[in-house]
């Protein structure tokens, strides 16, 4: 069961990276063989492809450690690229600063210290909309209608607020603006069962409205379920690609990364 | 120019009693802060009722010089104990601005007209370093090479000197190796992961206080026995700073940076200095009068230090590792 | 032969004396003891004082002239013992305190003069006492508090600046008592320097130094954090920008102390029980409403919410589509004009140095603590506290510990508030 | 100090320290020129009295190489800084000092400062002598005879300062010292001379020179509201008047006394009009300082303060002329005849002047700026001469005392 | 159907009673009576913001309840200080995990062992007397790396590790301490699947070993998978208790939270039709728009 990621199928890659080639062609936002990390010396993505084409959600699982996040970060221009590069709608978006990117219609839900703790859930929720100051009372409704749990908290300090309570306002936060392109990092974790489908559902009608999604989760199996593509990520390297229903069913893919508890 | 006193003057500032003194200070300060976490700022109240105790132990009451010693250990301990019960629960910054206050407020106390009788006043206490000096087993002479040399004196106090940095150091070695130390550094990280692990994290806080303290107070006897007076002022927060200077230049949890860094401190100060006193002597900086050489000098080593830290942010010995994963 | 070369001494003394103009005996002839009696202004004629050796050996008996004085020259210096006899004083009259014995020293080769303070009987301490104005505990524990609230507020103002920088950036800056020095020192500057009225140069030196703030973040501080150099080390290089600068200032400005040429030295306005110079008033005026507008700004801005957010986590902060460095740098600025303010009003109401900011800092750093650190109105509220504290603690501890008192109100108020007085608690888990 | 030493081993315990008793290890022969290292305030708390200091050794040497230096050779002069006791620059100056052979160290100004370095200095077989020292630990030092000092005398200055109030006629006295040896030295001999004359002292405040603001204090003695108030201290009290005139303690209505620290201030000519008006202030020396003030200008045309330049200038004077007197420019030397050219010979007062009588082969008793300057055992000045100096409208004191005061400093 | 909340248990090893903890207005937690069951697994689910990790909180001596009794192996814990709650057997782990993070992972595990002579101050000055016990700590730690899949991480330091990897940590440090309850806050929320499943593995051979196990999840397939007791906290207040099947089929356990999909794939069929509802329900939002 403790079955290590056979070393990076060479056949795989080469595959993939033509693959990557061919579909990355007119997408909204693509990567290119990224290479970033923390630490001098210590890369963390290792060649990195991926690409979304207008419309498309794109769920991106793998092992913990496997550099997911860090993907998503450095897309985000919160993580040093030291090569590689990041177009957005054919604009060369490699290590362009955050607050940029948000104007540029980007939303990122981080996955840890997701939400300002001095800050009041509602003072969160305008920091969402700060570049669209305007539109905060309207979205303001819908996602409190999302989770009615925020509205009730509307002053209390985002600090004081349990897990999935923070969840929540971070997932509000991004929903805040209308964003064209979202990256949502792990999203459902800490949720109660019923609000992690609810995540899902909501992130699909986002999506179904126009808004391209890409979303890191460890709740794989639900993940597939929903995208239309999905990628793998193993040791900072694309592991697998394919449509969510082929990832979910791929005995290797199951082994590995998704796991046998959950009912398919 | 007078490169020669410029040399000597540095090595003598490098090796000297300025090292040992500020060199201890700042172990102490390494242990508090830079292995426990503690943002102890009140170092100086530490040196100070240790340079008091005995000052005031063998000029006051007349007792010898090795009860001086012990009552400014004691004291160093006392002021640990009260210091810590009180103020361990707060939060690192909150610590730091409590235990400046508290180190003020015994300053002022050493100072204040009504202790006078005691303290001194603002003269301090002086005379008693007797003892110490006719414990001495040199003879009388000038000892060194070449330019540099110390009297029977001076190098009495630099032997017990160095001989107590190096035991402090070798005591820091061993402890922070130890599972010991691990404990303090897991409290420095975050202390209710070390509370959830069973370990009673108020009573390691405050060995490190105590033994930072300690430590920390032999700078004050050193301190005294050279200079052969305590005075309030020296005590006051200038020197906690100095020793948070020199344990973040020799790089923070690391056992020799304190002294590293405490020779760097002086170097730069001595060095700076004495160049730019003899720039201005001889003419090369004709708009500074000599007078001006005492600021500008402050100002340049100001500048040194910022300069040094922005080219190692980390320190002589420190890891960059480390101090990328807190940086903001 | 010592007291022929003090005779000597004393002669030229007196020669260049007789020379300055006329008055009465030099001291150059005189070793003994001298008084006048004075009753309401009137000289007292024929008071008998008798003067003895410390012994009691009888020297000499005198009465006073018609112009109330009295001498007694004695052959040896030491101590004397003098005594007036009551029952020659005029019969409406009597010596305050009571006492009509008074021991005084005399030195080789001058003259001790003695006093006998004389007052109208049955004038008591009651209504002279009250003419001169000695005030009651109250009146002095008002006074007191205002001083307190006026000292505090200029902590505040340098309180707010520290914790704004600090709450952005965590940057605990120990160069922020510098910026208020430069504050002043620039008002100073245009003050006396260019001879401007103090209120423009004030308003040019607080826009000056708010560009400075502005040019130290984008040039340094915003340097520093792009390297991602770590805070503890961010607060030991402020330490080295506070030495830096403290002696620029000192190199610059001289070490010496100054005042602005307006508004120096005002007499106060007695408002009940308290006086106050109407710079003062103004001054606490400003403050308070740079303060509140600060405060709220802080509150209710998106740009204040904003800086906020960046205080709490600046990744997420740029996430959300917040321009972090911008705001950094607005704080900077406003955190660098109000220390100047801070610095201006400081000066205004005592007078410049340059260890001014350095001398001040502790108070600051303690004001923002006991408010809770990185809240606005907790600066405010601490920095009140510890201003107050610090004079009213002066109703019972000697003045030159009035320090103490302050801080030892701080460390009781965060032994049972750890969090400070606005701060609050995080939560665990 | 002790220009004798010999009653010190008794009561200072460090004087069992080998080093000490033994004598000067590093007394060497001088080298022919005369080396003054200065070792005065140019950065701390206590910076402001530094330009005037330097500022009146350097007269005094530009004077002496203009009357053809010491020993025929021009004197030579090192600067260095005594910080103030927060930092240890004061030993680091000290060892710079030492190594470029300096014979003879002016300095420090605080006692503090020259407390932590004295042992260091005569250990060393050099000259310590200071302009500012009022700590009376010093009379009782054990220094080899190597310290000595032209310190503003306290104990005559407080005399006559209390003599004054109680002739003025004041018996309620508020004292507001600065709190350090200088202020409180001085204000103990002031309260106790104005006891001793009948006057009652009703409040004594010892501040903080670093306070943040003087407020409470003033509050203190208004609440007491005296007849006389003495300020005590330096530069800071233009910040103690500014509050008095605050709460409504003028001079117009309560008799200010003010002492050498702090009459000299610049600041006091940006007051308004009648401030300071019959403000009486004392300060040492026989001479109106105005004419040396000039001079001092003349060597650094930024003073805003005069404070204790005149013993500063002194004290080169003397070192100059007991080098002249010995032959010789050791350290040891000049001290042994440092005492002999303050006193009892033909009175000169300029370094010109005696020289001119030395090399005559007469006996000379250097008269300064400061006073008469004539040092006793302790190496302590023992005479003294206090002028008593009045402002006026302009907030100026006149160029001329009111009265001139000498006297035995000891008493 | 659930049990009444608080049926006494053969043996419970934690009893705890009328534990309230307000929050201003909020009550965060008001637990009437629960036992816990030893050598069991019990999960502790719950809506979010139902007041779990507060409880935790209280149970565990980092928060002062404000009124209740809790006892643990009949020993009074209630008052007790965080680090001698976790010395008498009963150790949790954070939601919001808490890793140290300039200490390798390495000496983070080292760190959960207890009785370590070296941790005395006099002690710890002589290796000799240490250096023995730190060698069995050593490979205790490292056979829990390998089954954590940390093992690569071994010498980094534990700031460096992803969001998953800092739970993988913090359940894999309770563990050294060898607690007798060990209470997991969310143990595997952010953790791979496929690991996840590895894992609960080995928390049942610590259950056959005698552990107890208390812990929140909201992944109802490992609560499914390895939970013997269920018990449902909802607003502060226990609503409910029983074994895991009957639990999830509770009616108001479904409905105030698990919701009505949790046990089904969000297949495609279904969302479509949701989806439609959804769709259905924006155009009729749209028309009225238009038409005002
Ligand atoms: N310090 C606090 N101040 C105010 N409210 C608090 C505080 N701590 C917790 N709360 C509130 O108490 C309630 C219970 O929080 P708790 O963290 O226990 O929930 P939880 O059951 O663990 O939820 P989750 O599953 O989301 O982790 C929440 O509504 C939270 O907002
Ligand atoms: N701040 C950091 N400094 C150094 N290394 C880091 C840092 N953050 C993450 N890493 C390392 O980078 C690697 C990838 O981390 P990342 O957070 O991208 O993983 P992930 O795929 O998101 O995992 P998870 O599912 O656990 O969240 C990990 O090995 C981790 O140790
Ligand atoms: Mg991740
Ligand atoms: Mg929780």
């Amino acid at each position: 069961m403790n079955a290590v990621p056979e070393p990076a199928e060479s056949n795989a890659a080469v595959t993939d990276r033509s693959a990557h080639l061919e579909g990355a062609e007119n997408a909204l936002l693509r990567c290119d063989e990224l290479i970033a990390g923390y630490l001098p010396g210590v890369n963390i993505l290792n060649g990195s492809d991926l690409y979304v084409a207008e419309g498309e959600l794109i769920g991106i699982i793998g092992p913990n450690g496997a550099g997911k996040s860090t993907l998503l970060k450095a897309m985000f221009g919160l993580v040093n690229i030291r090569s590689g590069t990041v177009l957005l709608k054919g604009e060369n978006i490699t290590n362009m600063k955050a607050h940029a990117l948000v104007s540029r219609g980007v939303g990122y839900v981080p996955q840890t210290n997701n939400v300002f703790p001095s800050l009041t859930i509602e003072e969160n929720l305008e920091m969402g909309a700060f570049q669209v100051p305007g539109k905060f009372k309207e979205r303001f409704e819908f996602v409190a209608e999302l989770f009615p749990a925020l509205k009730e908290r509307r002053k209390q300090r985002a600090g004081s607020l349990s897990g999935g309570e923070r969840q929540m306002v971070a997932m509000a936060r991004a929903l805040m603006t209308e964003p064209s392109v979202l990256l949502l990092d792990e999203p459902s974790a800490g949720l109660s069962p019923k609000l992690q489908d609810l995540v899902f559902i909501q992130a699909q009608q986002i999506n179904k409205a126009g808004v391209t999604v890409i979303m890191v989760e460890q709740n794989a199996r639900r993940c597939l379920q929903i995208c239309h593509r999905g990628y793998v990520l193993d040791q900072g390297r694309n592991a697998y690609t394919g449509t969510g229903r082929e990832l979910a069913n791929d005995p290797k893919v199951i082994q590995l990364y998704l796991g046998t508890l959950a009912k398919a | 120019m007078d490169w020669l006193t410029i040399f000597t003057t540095t090595v003598h500032a490098a090796i000297g009693w300025e090292t040992i003194v500020y060199g201890l200070a700042a172990i102490g300060v390494n242990i508090h802060f830079g292995y426990t976490g503690l943002l102890n700022f009140g170092q100086a109240a530490f040196m100070a009722v240790a340079g008091y105790g005995l000052a005031v132990t063998v000029t006051v009451l007349d007792l010898p010089f090795w009860v001086g010693i012990f009552v400014g250990l004691g004291a160093a301990v006392l002021l640990a104990l009260l210091m810590g019960i009180p103020t361990l629960q707060l939060r690192a910054d909150y610590l730091a601005i409590v235990t400046i206050a508290a180190a003020e407020i015994i300053r002022l106390i050493f100072r204040s007209v009504q202790f006078k009788g005691v303290f001194g006043g603002s003269d301090g206490r002086r005379g008693f370093n007797g003892d110490f000096y006719a414990m001495n087993p040199y003879p009388e002479g000038r000892y060194g090479i070449g330019a540099i040399v110390f009297d029977e004196r001076t190098l009495w106090l630099l032997t017990v000197g160095w001989i107590v940095v190096l035991l402090a150091c070798g005591l820091v070695y061993l402890l922070m190796k130890s599972p010991w130390g691990r404990v303090l550094k897991a409290i420095r990280e975050d202390e209710d992961a070390v509370r959830a692990l069973g370990k009673n994290v108020f009573s390691y806080k405050m060995q490190s206080l105590v033994l930072g303290g300690v430590i920390g107070c032999f700078g004050g006897f050193f301190y005294g026995l050279y200079n052969g007076a305590v005075q309030p002022d020296v005590f006051g927060t200038e020197m906690t700073f100095f020793a948070y200077t020199i344990v973040i230049l020799g790089g923070a949890a690391r056992v020799f940076g304190p002294v590293v860094g405490a020779m760097i401190f002086w170097v730069l100060f001595v060095f700076v200095g004495n160049l730019l006193a003899e720039l201005v002597a001889n003419g090369y900086i004709p708009f500074m009068t000599s007078i001006q050489v005492g600021p500008i000098r402050y100002a340049l080593v100001g500048l040194g230090f910022i300069l040094l830290l922005i080219v190692r942010p980390q320190g002589i010995f420190g890891d960059k590792r480390e101090i990328a994963i807190n940086a903001r | 032969m010592r007291r022929a070369v003090i005779a000597f001494t004393a002669f030229l003394g007196g020669l260049v004396f007789l020379l300055a103009g006329p008055a009465h005996a030099g001291p150059a002839d005189c070793q003994g003891l001298k008084g006048t009696l004075k009753l309401q202004g009137q000289p007292v004629n024929g008071a008998k004082i008798s003067v003895t050796t410390e012994g009691g050996q009888p020297v000499q008996e005198v009465t006073s002239n018609a112009q109330g004085t009295w001498d007694v020259q004695v052959d040896k210096p030491g101590k004397y013992k003098v005594t007036l006899d009551p029952g020659s004083l005029p019969q409406n009259s009597q010596i305050r305190g009571g006492n009509n014995v008074r021991t005084p020293t005399v030195y080789e080769g001058n003259c001790s003069t003695v006093l006998f303070a004389l007052e109208a009987k049955g004038a008591a301490a009651g209504p002279e006492q009250e003419a001169t104005g000695e005030s009651s505990f109250w009146a002095q524990a008002a006074q007191l508090a205002f001083e307190g609230l006026n000292l505090g507020l200029i902590i505040a103002l340098g309180a707010l600046g520290l914790s704004l920088i600090y709450g952005t950036t965590g940057l605990t800056n120990f160069a922020h008592g510098e910026l208020v020095t430069l504050g002043a020192v620039l008002a100073y500057a245009f003050n006396v320097g260019f001879s401007i009225q103090l209120i423009p140069a004030a308003i040019i030196a607080v826009v000056v130094a708010g560009a400075l703030g502005y040019g130290q973040d984008r040039f340094f501080w915003g340097q520093l954090r792009k390297r991602g150099t770590g805070t503890i080390a961010m607060m030991i290089i402020s330490i080295g920008v506070a030495i830096l600068l403290r002696n620029l200032i000192q190199f610059f400005f001289g070490p010496q102390t100054e005042t602005y040429t307006d508004y120096n030295t005002q007499a106060g306005l007695q408002l009940g029980p308290i006086s106050a110079a109407p710079k003062n008033l103004w001054a606490m005026g400003i403050e308070l409403a740079v303060l509140i507008v600060v405060g709220l700004a802080l509150m209710k801005t998106r740009t204040g919410k904003a800086a906020r957010a960046v205080a709490d986590n600046p990744a997420l902060a740029a996430s959300s589509g917040i321009n972090v460095d911008r705001v950094i740098r607005i704080i900077w600025t406003g955190g660098g004009a109000i220390a100047a303010l801070a610095g201006v009003m400081l000066g205004l109401s005592q007078s410049l140095k340059f260890t001014m900011g350095q001398d001040i800092l502790l108070l600051i750093f303690a004001g923002v603590t006991l408010g809770g650190l990185g809240t606005a109105f907790g600066a405010l509220v601490g920095s009140l506290v510890v201003g107050v504290f610090i004079q009213v603690s002066t109703l019972w501890v000697p003045p030159e510990l009035k320090s103490v008192g302050a801080l030892v109100v701080l460390i009781v108020v965060l032994l049972f508030r750890p969090q400070g007085i606005l701060g609050r608690r995080e939560r665990i888990g | 100090g002790g220009g004798g030493g010999d009653t010190a081993s008794e009561t200072s315990p460090s004087s069992a320290a080998p080093a000490a008793s033994s004598s000067a290890p590093a007394a060497t022969k001088g080298d022919g020129t005369l080396t003054i290292g200065t070792l005065l305030p140019q950065t701390g708390n206590l910076a402001f009295l530094g330009p005037p200091e330097f500022a009146g050794v350097d007269l005094a040497i530009k004077e002496i190489n203009e009357a053809g230096g010491v020993l025929g050779k021009p004197v030579a002069k090192i600067d260095t800084d005594s910080g103030d006791t927060t930092t240890n620059i004061a030993s680091q100056s000290v060892d710079k000092l030492l190594a470029q052979k300096a014979d003879a160290i002016v300095g420090a100004a605080s006692s503090s400062v020259s407390e932590s370095v004295v042992d260091k200095i005569t250990g060393a077989g050099v000259v310590q002598f200071s302009p500012a020292n009022t700590s009376d630990k010093f009379t009782t030092l054990n220094d080899q005879g190597l310290y000595f000092r032209t310190a503003p005398p306290d104990k005559l200055q407080g005399r006559v300062l209390g003599d004054l109030i109680v002739a003025d006629g004041s018996d309620t006295v508020a004292i507001f010292a600065m709190q350090d040896s200088y202020g409180t030295g001085l204000a103990d001999q002031v309260q106790k001379t104005v006891t001793d004359g009948g006057a009652e002292v009703v409040e004594r405040v010892d501040y903080d020179p670093k306070a943040a603001d003087f407020s409470a204090e003033v509050t203190k003695i208004k609440s007491k509201s005296p007849k006389a108030i003495v300020l005590i201290g330096f530069e800071e009290t233009s910040k103690v008047i500014q509050e008095l005139v605050k709460q409504g303690l003028p001079a117009s209505k309560h008799k200010w006394y003010m002492v050498d620290g702090n009459t000299s201030n610049t600041n006091y000519l940006k007051m308004p009009k009648g401030t300071l008006k019959g403000v009486k202030g004392t300060i040492p020396g026989a001479a109106a300082p105005e004419e040396f003030q000039k001079k001092l200008l003349e060597v650094d045309k930024e003073l805003e303060d005069f404070s204790y330049a005149p013993e500063s200038y002194d004290a080169a004077n003397l070192i100059a002329l007991a080098a002249e007197a010995a032959k010789s420019d050791a350290g040891a030397d000049i001290a042994a005849k440092l005492a002999e050219v303050s006193k009892g010979g033909e009175k000169c007062k300029s370094f010109k002047e005696c020289v001119d009588l030395l090399k005559a082969g007469k006996d000379i008793d250097y008269d300064g700026v400061s006073g008469p300057v004539e040092f006793n055992d302790a190496g302590d000045p023992a005479v003294a001469t206090i002028g008593i100096y009045e402002y006026g409208d302009d907030n100026k004191y006149g160029s001329k005392a009111i009265e001139y005061r000498t006297g035995n400093i000891a008493g | 159907m659930a049990r009444e909340p608080g049926v006494p248990k053969p043996d419970p090893i934690l009893v705890v009673d009328k534990v309230v903890r307000r929050f201003g207005g909020l009550t965060a937690v008001d637990v009437e009576h629960v036992e816990v069951q030893r050598g069991s697994i019990t999960a502790l689910i719950g809506p979010n913001g139902a007041g779990k990790t507060t409880f935790f909180n209280q149970l565990t001596g980092f928060d002062t309840a404000d009124a209740g009794t809790w006892t643990f192996n009949g020993r009074t814990m209630s008052g007790v200080p965080a680090h001698k709650v976790a010395r008498a057997g009963m150790v949790r782990t954070f939601q919001l995990t808490k890793a140290l993070s300039r200490l390798t992972v390495m000496e983070n595990m080292r760190l959960g062992a207890q009785q370590q002579k070296g941790e005395s101050f006099w002690r710890a000055l002589v290796p000799g007397f240490w250096r023995s016990q730190e060698q069995e700590i050593t490979e205790r730690a490292e056979e829990l790396l390998v089954r954590f899949k940390l093992d690569a991480k071994r010498d980094d330091f534990a700031g460096s590790l992803s969001g998953g990897q800092r739970k993988l940590l913090e359940m894999a440090r309770a563990l050294m301490v060898g607690p007798e309850l060990v209470m997991l806050d969310e143990p595997m929320a952010g953790v791979n699947p496929a690991l996840t499943q590895s894992l609960l593995g080995h928390v049942k051979d610590l259950r056959e070993q005698g552990m107890t196990v208390l812990f929140v999840e909201h992944d109802m397939d490992m609560v499914r998978d390895i939970s013997d007791w269920v018990i449902v906290m909802a607003q502060g207040a226990v609503i409910a208790e029983g074994p895991p099947s009957t639990i999830m089929s509770d009616e108001r356990v479904i409905d105030a939270y698990l919701g009505a999909h949790h046990d089904a794939p969000l297949s495609d069929t279904e969302l479509q039709a949701q989806l439609h509802e959804a769709e259905a329900e924006l155009e009729a939002e749209i028309e009225e728009e238009t038409q005002k």
